[in-house]
Order: C-alpha cells, then structure tokens, then sequence
C-alpha cells in the first residue's frame, strides 16, 4: 500500500527544533482568551515567537447534541440544529430539513424553497459580516466591526419580523415553511439589498487595498487545494485555494439550479484571498436573493407531510453549502417518530483540523489571523 | 568635617575606585556569566567616572597647563569606553546565546573546554 | 542650571551607587542584579550631571540604562534562568578572588593617601554647563575624529561579531 | 401491504442488514439477528399510501471493477439515491486505498458509526466520501464487534483524523495505527462512551465531575 | 519672610525658565503644575478617545456617567483605586511592585524639560532632547520588569516585543532628531543646541517651522518621527506589546486596580511626551501661527483672542449640547451638569480674555492645541489601522524608516552645509 499521505510541504510528525533549544515556549492560547472564537484551546509551541506545532483542544462547549437528537422526535429535533453554529442557524435548519424531507421522501413546495434560498442566502451574509468583523478585529482593525453590526442588525430584524426570533431563527419546518412571508417582505428585503450593495464597498474600502491588511494577510495561512481537500477541508477556505467547488453548483439542493451566480475562487490559498472570496460570496448571495425575489411563486408553503413523522427505516445522508462549508447530515431512521441516530458533519469542526498545518512556521499573530480566517464557530465544533 | 562638605576630586576618584573594587570582586567570584558580564560594566563604569572627574578637574586648571573650559579629553574618553561597553555587551551577550544553545548553562565554570 | 546642595547630593548618590554595586554582585537573579545595576548607572548619570558633564550623563541614560541594560535583560529572558539560581552562586575561587580585590584596594587606598595633596582641597570651580554639548561636539569631531572613526569600526566590528554568535544559521 | 411484508417483520432497523434477503451471498457479514431494536413503533408507523422505499443493489462500472477483485466482499446498495457498499471488515483499509487511488475518491466527508445493541456486530463504521473529479458521493460501510479494531484510514485522507477521535470518543471504536488516538470532545479521563445505546441521555461520569469540578452532579 | 518673597519675586519677570534661574520655590511649583495639566490631560484623553472612537464606529461611547459621559474617567479611575490589587503567588513581588512606577516615572520625567513657552518650561537643559530621548527609553526597562516580573507567558512575550520594538525605532528617531539638529545650526555662529528652548527660538529666527525646512528634508524626518513616536508609545497600529487579540493584554496581563491604571496613566503620558518632542522639533513649539508673516501688534493681538474664543466656542457646544437634551425629567441633573460645564468652560473662556492672562497663556494654549492635534490622530490611527504583525513591525523599523533616517541625515547635513557656507564664506 503506497502512503498517500498528501499534505504536502509540512511534516507535521516530526517537531521543529526550535532556536534556543531549551528555551520552546509552550503557550496556552484560550479557552478564555479574546480571539479564539469561543471557547477554543490552542496550546502553543513557540520558539520566540514563531510557531512550532500546535494543538486544539475543543470540547468545552460540548453538549451532545447528536445524542439529543436520538430522543427527540424529527420535530422536536429542529430547534436543536439552530444552536450548533448560531451564526448561521438558518443554514443549520435548511439542511437539516432537506435532510429529513428526502428520508421521508417529500420535497418541499417551490415558494418555500424559494424563501428558503432567500433566508438562507441573507444568513450566508450575516455569518460572512460576522466573520468580516471579527477577523478585522482580530488582526487589529476595531472600527469594521462595528460597521458590519450596524448591517447585520438590518438582517436579524428581517428574520425576526418573519419568525420572531433573531438569532436561532427556527425558520423551516420539515416540509417547507411555517409561516408565510409578513406583508412587506419583498420589499424589505429589497430595500436592504439597496442598503447593502454600497456597504460591502466600504467594508472594502475600510480593508482591501489597507496596506497593513495586506501585509497582515497575505501569504498568511497558506493552503493548497491538494491539502485542503486531503484534510477534508471545505467551503471559502477551499476555495480561496482554488478549488471551483461549491456544493449549491456542485449538487445542488433547494431551488439554486434556478439561479444564476459565480462561484468565487482565489490563487494563493491565503488569509487574503479568503478574505476576497467571502467578500465575493457576499456579493453574490445579494445576486441569489435578487433572483429568487424576482421568481418567488405563489403556491403552498407546505409540502404534505404527516402530523406524526414516521419516515421509513433507511438512512440518508445530505448535504449543503454552509457559510463555512459542507454542513452534512446523517441521519439513520428506523421508522420510528425518533431518529436512530444524528450526524451532524460540522464544517467548522473539519476545517479546524488543518489549523496546525496552517499555522507551521508562523508567528502567534498570524495563529489569530488563522483561526480568524478559518471562520469557527465554537458551538459547531464542539456540538 | 570640612572635608566631607566639600566635594573635591578626591572623593570622586573614591568613588570610582569602590566601584572598581566591587567590580573586579563581581567578576572573580561568580559563576553566572551574566553578573559576570555586569560586573565588568561595573568596572567600566568606575573607570568612566574617574575620567569625567578629572575632566572636571583639569576644567579649573589654567589653559597654559593644558586645562581650561575646553580640557574635556576625560569626558571623550568616556564617551569612547561606553561604546566600547556598548560593543563589549552585544558580543558578550552573542557569545552567551551561543554557549547557552550548546551547553544550556550559563555557569562561567563550565566554560572552560574552548570547544563545543 | 545651578548646583544646588552639592555634599548632600554626592553622598547620596554615591549610597545609592554603592548599595547598587554590591546587590549587582550578590543577588540570585540575574534580574535583580540588572536592576540594582540600572540604579548605579542611573546614579552615575546624576553624578556627571553634578561633574558638568551633561552630555556624558545624556549618552549614559541613553546608551546605558535604555540600551545596553535592556539588551542584557533581553538576554536574561532569553536564556531560562531558573536552574542557576538554584545552584551554587559563587565559584571555587571566591576567597582568592576577595582576597585579590582586598590587596588591590589596599594599594588604591595607599595611592590616594601619597597622591591626596596633588589634588586641591576646596571644591572645585568649574564655569556652568554652558556650552558642553558645542564643545565636546568640536573636539569629538575635530581632535579626535580618528580615534572617533575607529570606535565606529569597532562597532561595526560587534555587531557582526554579534549576529554571529548569536545567529543558528547564517 | 408494502409495509407490513418488509419493514415489521425480520428488518432491522437499520437498512444495511436487510439486504440478507435479496442479496445473493452474504459473505463475511453474519445474518443480522432478526430482533429489532424498537420493534413497537412501526405499526402505527406506516405511512398510508406510499410503498417504503427500500435499498436497492446497484451498478457500475466501478463497483464491476470492484466486484472483479473482491468478490462478494462487497455489496453496493442505494438508497433514496444515495448509493453506498457494505463491505467486509477484512477489506476495510485496502478498499480505501482503492477507492482513493484508483476511483479518486479523495474528500473524506466523514466518519462515523452507529451502534446497535442488539446486533452481534454491535457498529456499523460509516464513510462518506466523494469524489471531486467525479462529483459523485458514497457511502462505505463497515460492521464490527463491540471491542473489535479498524485499522485508521489516517494514512488514507488525512482528515479522518479528528473524525475517528470523535468516533472513538463517541462510541469507543478503536483504529489501529491512528496517530494520536484519545478522546476529542469528552475530557480526557471520561468514561463511558456517550453516543452507544446502552449510555443513557442523562448519563455522566460522576466520579470524574465530582474531582475535576468540584460539585456532586452536573445534573 | 521679606527675603522669602523677594526670593519668590525675584523670579517673576526674568526670562529664564525656573531651573536655569535655579529657584526651588517656582521650578516646584512648575512641577506641580506641569503635572496636573499632565494628569488633566490624560484624563480628558481617556474621555474623548473613547467618545471619539466611539463616533467613528457608528455608537456613542459613554453616556451615562455624567452627561455624555464626561464623569466616566472619574468613575473609572475610583472604580481602579477600589479594586484588589492582585499580585499573583508565582510573581517577583518586588520588581512586579515597582514596575509602574517606572513606567510613570519615565513617561513623567520626560516634561521637564518640555517648553510650553519661552519661560514656562521647569528647566531648560543643556541636552534637552537628548535628556527626553534618554528618559522616555527608561520606560521600556519598566514593561520589560512587569512582563518578567508577572512570571506568565503572555505578559513576557509582550515585554519581549516591546522591548525589541521600542530599542529599534529609538534608533530610526535619533536620525529625524539629528536632522533637526543640524537644522538649528543655520545661524550667524554656526553651532546647533540640543536645548528644547533653543530648537524652537531656532525656528523662530529662521522664521521657518523645521518641518517645511529644506522642503521636504524637515516633512520626511518629521514622518519619521510621527512613525517612530507611534510605535515607541506601543499605540496602534503598533500596540503589539499589548495587543489584546494575542497576547491577551500584553506586558500588563497581571495587573490590576491602581498598578493598572499607573500603566494606563504612562501611556497617555508617554504619548503627550512625544507628541510635546514632536511639536517642539517640527512644529515650532509654543510659536502661533505666522509668527513672522503676520507679525505686528495687531496681528499678535488678533492671535491673543484665540484662546478664550476656542474655549467659549466649546462652551457655546456645550449650550447647544444641553439645548438639545430630553426635556425628561429624568434627565434633568445631566441636563444642569452639561451645562455647568459650558458655564465652567464659559468662564475660562472669558478668563483667557483678561490682557494679562491673555499674553500668558498664548504660548500655553497654542503648545497644547499642537499637542491636542497629535492625541487626534493617536485615536485616529487606532480607529482606522489594522495592527502590524511583529516581524512586519521590526523590518518597517530597521529596513525602511531607519534607512530613511539615514539618508535624510546625510541630505541634511549636505544642504546644511552648503548653507553655512553661503552664510560663512
């Protein structure tokens, strides 16, 4: 059997030396510090400053939610979804829906997935906001923050005059949708369309040519589509390697084959041109939304499904392009009102593995421009 | 009494001779490099203040004698032993990095192999 | 500016100078000892301040206390310093080594009684500051401009000298 | 009429295990044992109208590729099309090797098992994998004993690595030859393994709470 | 007692800084006073960064401690005296204990030597400059104890960084000064001064702030200097001692209440202490603008109403201010404390306006407002720059502003000298 071990220009078995060789530094990075997202944990190997291996230590926000999902029913299990990554609760319940709509073998009416596509594609930019002021502050730049909060709240309130919730929005149900869309939906979406468009120009003007984000990021955190794809790692980060791949062209779910966009990719696999490529992404979700206004039909919002869900024993895996990648679910039936078993493929989870491939080599600065780029969500890694 | 009031060079050179001493016993007696390395700044540093005593000194001097306002050789030469301090630290310190890396002591006892 | 309370100023600075001085030579730490060497130098400064020696007590603050002192605290963190301070702090040779410096400062202090009619009793009187920086400016680069272009060789001299030993890989 | 010939009577359920029905040879795997896990529910189940849909065999020129050289080690299903293969424990690290090599299956999407008590082989191992040049996903199965090893699939796609952690940390699962094999989300003097059937939802290790935190129960 | 105010008095009209006249009584009142402005001024500081960042990001900032929150530093800093004063077990108590008391005596130490005019200044040394480029470095030995001293990691690789950072563009500072230096000795005798009084008398006789000197010689070297000043105060967007996204809070992770808030207090001090060097060197100091150009009694007396016009204005703010507050009645005791302030600013306004207070204060006042302008753009920076990453910091330091440095220094000294010998031929 030949070793097809393919990351490629570290060999992460084998430590670094450092430079004064009693002097190696272990430094550890969380899980209470300011910039790792959460409650992640990073113990450090420094030499100096420079990095010579490091390992995540996650789990601190662990709260079984596969194991949650065995003793719930397939209704009772969709809010629980929502507070894996809660910056992206409505992609978290899209595919959790879409999941439990193919075991039960129903789809979805064409005016839901249509709100569907739109809600998710607003959520798609809320996380990316979130990510972009975070990032920025992380690496120093404390004024986009608070720009891109002033944005983001235009989106929550959309999603709380839809479903009354903000952040763990709730807003599928499996079948289609529980309430239809408020009057003024289209157009308030609308206007925060208007709204956003020349925002991401300042959010771009705030970063994009800053010479010192560009030497902060730059070269930062480099990965090779090959590695990225060896470690599993999917979403912007993928793409930023080069990667054209993107699971709503690739194979595409709720309604997205109706419409038209670009999936964005970069050269280098660097901080910058993941930074690029969401901010791509941001434009173009804001190019989804406007097709999917344009061609919302009118028609049910509720596919038929039985008021006691009972889908077939068999399992079903399915998955859909999450802000911050695959967002996979395995879900094993065994014609129960429960599900026999959950997966839930975390993107953020898989992509954190490769934060020490990223970080060999670098400075501590740069660890947090990493785990800023990598765009974590504790909640989702630790489930 | 009349002495100690006032300041002449004498008390000066005093000084720097205490100093000195304090330096020269630093430097003979202990093992750890850095307080070696100090211990000679020390010494350095009486030396520095003998010259700018004397440069002080020959300040009062007539100028026929080589004195005057303008006699400040001593100050010069404190000015050129302190870069010479300041050259001294960075290659005893390099030297000090290198024998730390090597032998992962800073022990001036176990200094003595010329080899490493 | 004016010298004001001479003999109370001296004898000050010259405790502070020597308290340094011995807590440089007898403390564990290499931090402390750092420590207790920037007050002597500081000290010093304020002491050629009372010589009228402006300019020199400007390069030592500068050059001393800021540079050469933080390089060595630089240093001392570099290397781990907790296993000399368990050891043994002074060497084999300690007592010869007082010894040695006991009979050389015998011979100082000896020296000084012979030479202590050379030097005038009163204090000494020096015109105020007033141009010190101009003066020493025209001779360091009048008179001694050589040795002054030497001293910049040397120098150059150290820091290759430095980065050399210090450097794992050139 | 569906309802009741298949899914009630000898199905497990798990859609895997049926296959013992139709499937022509069923080499290593040992007939699952009829008893169903949660037998009561199904019944009242049964949608009204539509047949269950069950997993079918399915073809390729791959699997006929596959199928040249292991034989019936390997029984290619599918499933709401999603196709997957159960294959023999025996063929576990080679096929990877063959499925990544030779059939370009290089994104390893997940890892993962499930557990069912009352199986003689308690685990079924899950990959899912897929294809960027083929844009294609699938679904390989493994089932082992309870206490029974897998070797890694860490040289095969660097990403399993964190995925057999939670996997072994989950259900206990071990894998011969993984770099660093301990526990990912639970701490690590944990016992139990909270994702098997037999762990209770509201189950802790309450001697590791009561010394590592100081308080009675989490509870 | 006669003697004892002839002693006081005979200072009153000299035109000699205290020190140089060498009487205690007024250089210890200049002490005083120097550092209560000092101290008022970190405390306005400490208001409107956070007031002025805070309208740059798109939210308020403090509003709830007095009105628009102008008792929050006051808040704060009783919040920072009441607090515990943790010294952690593993700690050096003794070096962790007077850490920041070197830190604020570097930071602090530094303004004696600071012309706030032609007499009001403590003491006017011989090495001026060279005494605050010496003493502003002793800081770092004071970051570096309390990084080392707090037996962590964080707060020794924040020390660690500082040190380096503050040790290397020291370097790139000296070669801007000099070239001012050089500056000044485009006299009749043809010699420069190191004194901070004499740079700025220097730029007045040469009728010529030094930063349009030799244009752009004296703008390259004050960029320099702007640059240097930055990082050598460990701000954004060089605050990588304290970077908080990595090292936590840098070199003063451990400490807490008083000992913090001395931290904080050099800090604020170090950065008016550059700035104060900044505005002397380039910027001419205590001069108005147009010293020469628009001379005349006229024009000085036009220039003298500055002062207490500036600060009726802020009054005249405050007023509008307090118009424009919810007549609720909850907000009744804001309302009133806004507008004591205008009042208070109001007064001092009409103070500035008294003939012998006015010619006072002029030199203050336009010292300050210089001043007032660099702490703008420190906030600024901090409100727009992402932060440097360390060996970005290190080789911006040593391989483009040091080099920069140097060739400004050689171009200098050439022009300088083709002057002189215009001037001495």
């Amino acid at each position: 059997m030949t070793n097809q071990n393919t990351l490629s220009h570290v060999d992460l078995e084998t430590p670094e030396k450092p430079f004064l060789d009693a002097n190696e530094l272990v430094i550890n990075m969380g899980p209470q510090h300011p910039a790792t997202h959460g409650v992640l944990r990073v113990i450090l190997r420094l030499d100096g400053e420079k990095v010579l291996g490091l390992e995540c230590v996650i789990g601190y926000l662990h709260r079984g939610v596969e194991k949650i999902g065995e003793h719930r029913t397939y209704t009772m299990f969709n809010p629980y979804v929502d507070r894996m990554d809660y910056v992206a609760a409505v992609s978290n319940g899209l595919g959790y829906c879409e999941t439990v709509e193919k075991l039960l073998n129903v789809e979805a009416p064409p005016r839901a997935q249509h709100v569907r596509v739109i809600l998710t594609e607003l959520n798609r930019i809320a996380s990316h906001q979130l990510w972009l002021g975070t990032h920025a502050l992380d690496i120093g730049a404390i004024t986009p923050l608070f720009y891109t909060f002033r944005d983001r709240e235009e989106i929550l309130k959309i999603y709380e005059k839809y479903c009354g919730a903000r952040l763990t929005t709730h807003a599928f149900r499996i079948g289609g949708l529980q309430y239809e869309t408020y009057a003024g939906f289209e157009k308030e979406v609308k206007n925060f369309l208007n709204f956003f468009r020349p925002k991401i120009d300042e959010y771009e003007e705030l970063l994009t040519t800053n010479r010192i984000w560009l030497e902060r990021t730059k070269g930062v955190g480099k990965i090779s589509a090959q590695d990225c794809i060896a470690l599993g790692v999917t979403g912007p980060v993928l793409r930023a390697s080069g990667m054209k791949w993107d699971l709503r062209k690739a194979q595409p779910y709720a309604c997205y084959k109706n419409f038209d966009f670009e999936i964005p990719i970069g050269q280098n696999g660097d901080t910058y041109d993941r930074y690029l490529v969401r901010m791509v992404e941001m434009r173009q979700s804001v190019r989804i939304i406007e097709q999917a206004l344009g061609a919302l039909p009118e028609g049910p919002i509720m596919a038929k499904v039985p008021k006691v869900m009972k889908p077939p024993a068999g399992e079903v895996y399915h998955s859909i392009e999450a802000p911050k990648g695959e967002l996979g679910y395995f879900i094993v039936s065994d014609g129960s009102t429960q599900p026999y078993r959950v997966r839930v493929r975390p993107p953020s989870f898989v992509n954190l593995q490769a934060l020490d491939l990223m970080c060999r080599g670098q400075l501590v600065a740069d660890v947090i421009a990493v785990i800023g780029t990598l765009d974590i969500v504790l909640g989702e890694v630790d489930r | 009494m009349q002495s100690m009031l006032h300041i002449t060079t004498l008390h000066y050179l005093v000084l720097g001779a205490a100093l000195f001493l304090l330096g020269v016993i630093g430097v003979l007696t202990r093992r750890n490099v850095v307080i070696v390395l100090m211990s000679i700044e020390l010494i350095l540093n009486a030396v520095n203040l003998n010259l700018v005593a004397f440069s002080h000194y020959w300040q009062s001097m007539p100028s026929r004698l080589g004195g005057g306002p303008t006699a400040l050789h001593g100050q010069i030469f404190s000015i050129f032993v302190i870069t010479d301090a300041a050259a001294e630290a960075a290659v005893g310190l390099g030297i000090l990095i290198a024998f730390f890396r090597n032998k992962e002591t800073v022990n001036i006892d176990e200094v003595n192999l010329l080899k490493w | 500016m004016a010298p004001v309370a001479t003999p109370f100023f001296f004898y000050l600075l010259s405790a502070l100078m020597l308290v340094g001085g011995i807590l440089v030579i007898t403390r564990k730490n290499p931090v402390h000892s750092a420590l207790a060497l920037i007050t002597t130098l500081l000290a010093q400064a304020a002491i050629y301040l009372m010589l009228y020696a402006p300019f020199v007590a400007g390069v030592q603050i500068i050059l001393y206390a800021g540079g050469i002192m933080v390089l060595f605290l630089f240093v001392i963190m570099l290397v781990s310093i907790d296993r000399s301070i368990k050891e043994r702090q002074f060497n084999s040779q300690w007592l010869i080594g007082v010894v040695a410096a006991t009979a050389l400062g015998g011979l100082l202090i000896a020296v000084y009684t012979k030479g202590a009619s050379l030097f005038p009793g009163g204090p000494v009187t020096v015109a105020a500051e007033g141009d010190n920086t101009q003066r020493v400016a025209s001779l360091l680069y009048g008179q001694y401009m050589f040795s002054f272009e030497i001293a910049s060789l040397l120098l150059l001299v150290a820091i290759i000298g430095a980065v050399v030993m210090a450097k794992k890989r050139i | 009429m569906p309802d009741e010939t298949k899914s009630p009577s000898q199905h497990p359920p798990q859609g895997d295990s049926k296959p013992s029905a139709e499937k022509p040879a069923a080499p290593a795997t040992p007939p699952k044992p009829a008893a169903v896990a949660t037998p009561a529910a199904k019944p009242a189940a049964a949608p009204p109208k539509a047949p269950v849909p069950t997993p079918t065999p399915w073809d390729s020129p791959m699997i006929a590729k596959l199928r040249r050289t292991y034989g019936s080690g390997i029984e290619p299903l599918t499933y709401a099309g999603q196709n997957y293969i159960v294959v023999d424990r025996s063929l576990i690290p080679e096929l990877l090797y063959v499925l990544r090599n030779e059939e370009k299956f290089d994104y390893c999407v997940d890892i993962t098992a499930v557990h069912y008590p009352q199986r003689e082989k308690q685990f079924d191992v899950i990959w899912v994998l897929y294809s960027f040049p083929r844009n294609e996903r699938i679904r390989v199965k493994a089932q082992i004993a309870d206490g029974a090893t897998l070797p890694s699939s860490v040289p095969v796609w660097p990403a399993a690595n964190w995925l057999e952690r939670e996997v072994y940390d989950m259900f206990g699962i071990k894998f011969e030859g993984h770099p660093d094999l301990k526990r990912i989300l639970l701490p690590d003097g944990w016992q139990g393994h909270p994702l098997r059937k037999d762990y209770g939802i509201l189950q802790q290790d309450n001697q590791w709470v009561q010394i590592n935190l100081g308080i009675e129960s989490g509870q | 007692m006669r003697e004892f105010i002839q002693y006081i008095t005979s200072y009153l009209g000299s035109n000699q800084t205290p020190g140089t006249a060498g009487n205690i009584f007024w250089v210890v009142v200049y002490v005083l006073l120097v550092f209560t402005g000092i101290s008022l001024g970190v405390i306005a500081m400490n208001w409107l960064e956070r007031k002025i960042l805070a309208h740059m990001q798109v939210r308020l900032g403090p509003m709830r401690v007095g009105p628009h929150g102008l008792l929050q530093p006051f808040a704060d800093a009783l919040k920072l005296l009441l607090k515990e004063d943790l010294i952690p077990a593993e700690a050096d108590s003794v070096i962790f204990w007077c850490a920041p008391f070197m830190v604020v005596l570097a930071a602090f130490t530094v303004f004696v030597v600071v012309p706030f005019g032609p007499t009001h200044a403590i003491t006017d040394m011989n090495i001026g400059i060279l005494f605050m480029l010496g003493v502003s470095s002793l800081s770092v030995l004071g970051i570096v104890m309390a990084g080392w001293a707090s037996n962590s990691h964080y707060p020794l690789i924040g020390a660690l960084r500082s040190s380096a950072q503050m040790v290397s563009y020291e370097v790139a500072m000296g070669m801007a000064v000099v070239s001012v230096i050089l500056m000044t000795s485009l006299n009749a005798v043809g010699t420069g001064t190191l004194s901070m009084i004499g740079i700025v008398q220097a730029q007045l006789a040469q009728h010529e702030w030094f930063i349009f000197k030799f244009f752009p010689l004296g703008l390259i070297a004050f960029f320099i200097f702007a640059v240097a000043m930055v990082a050598e105060t460990n701000r954004a967007p060089f605050d990588l001692a304290e970077a908080e996204s990595e090292l936590t809070a840098g070199f003063h992770t451990e400490y807490s209440g008083f000992r913090w808030s001395l931290f904080f207090l050099a800090e604020y001090g170090a950065m008016m202490a550059a700035s104060s060097i900044a505005v002397t060197l380039w910027l001419g100091g205590w001069l108005r603008p147009f010293p020469n150009m628009l001379a005349g009694a006229g024009w000085d007396q036009l220039f003298s109403f500055i002062p207490g016009a500036s600060f009726l204005f802020l009054a005249g703010l405050c007023f509008y201010s307090t118009a424009r507050m919810p007549k609720h009645p909850y907000f009744r005791i804001q309302t009133i404390g806004l507008a004591g302030f205008g009042a208070l600013l109001g007064l001092v306004g009409l103070i500035l306006f008294i003939p012998p207070v006015r010619a006072w204060v002029q030199d203050i006042f336009w010292f300050s407002a210089k001043v007032a302008g660099f702490m703008y753009l420190y906030i600024w920076y901090r409100g727009t720059f992402p932060r440097y990453r360390f060996d970005q910091l290190m080789k911006m330091g040593w391989k483009v502003l040091l080099p920069m440095g140097l060739g400004i220094l050689i171009l200098t000294a050439g022009v300088a000298l083709y002057q002189q010998n215009l001037w001495h031929p």
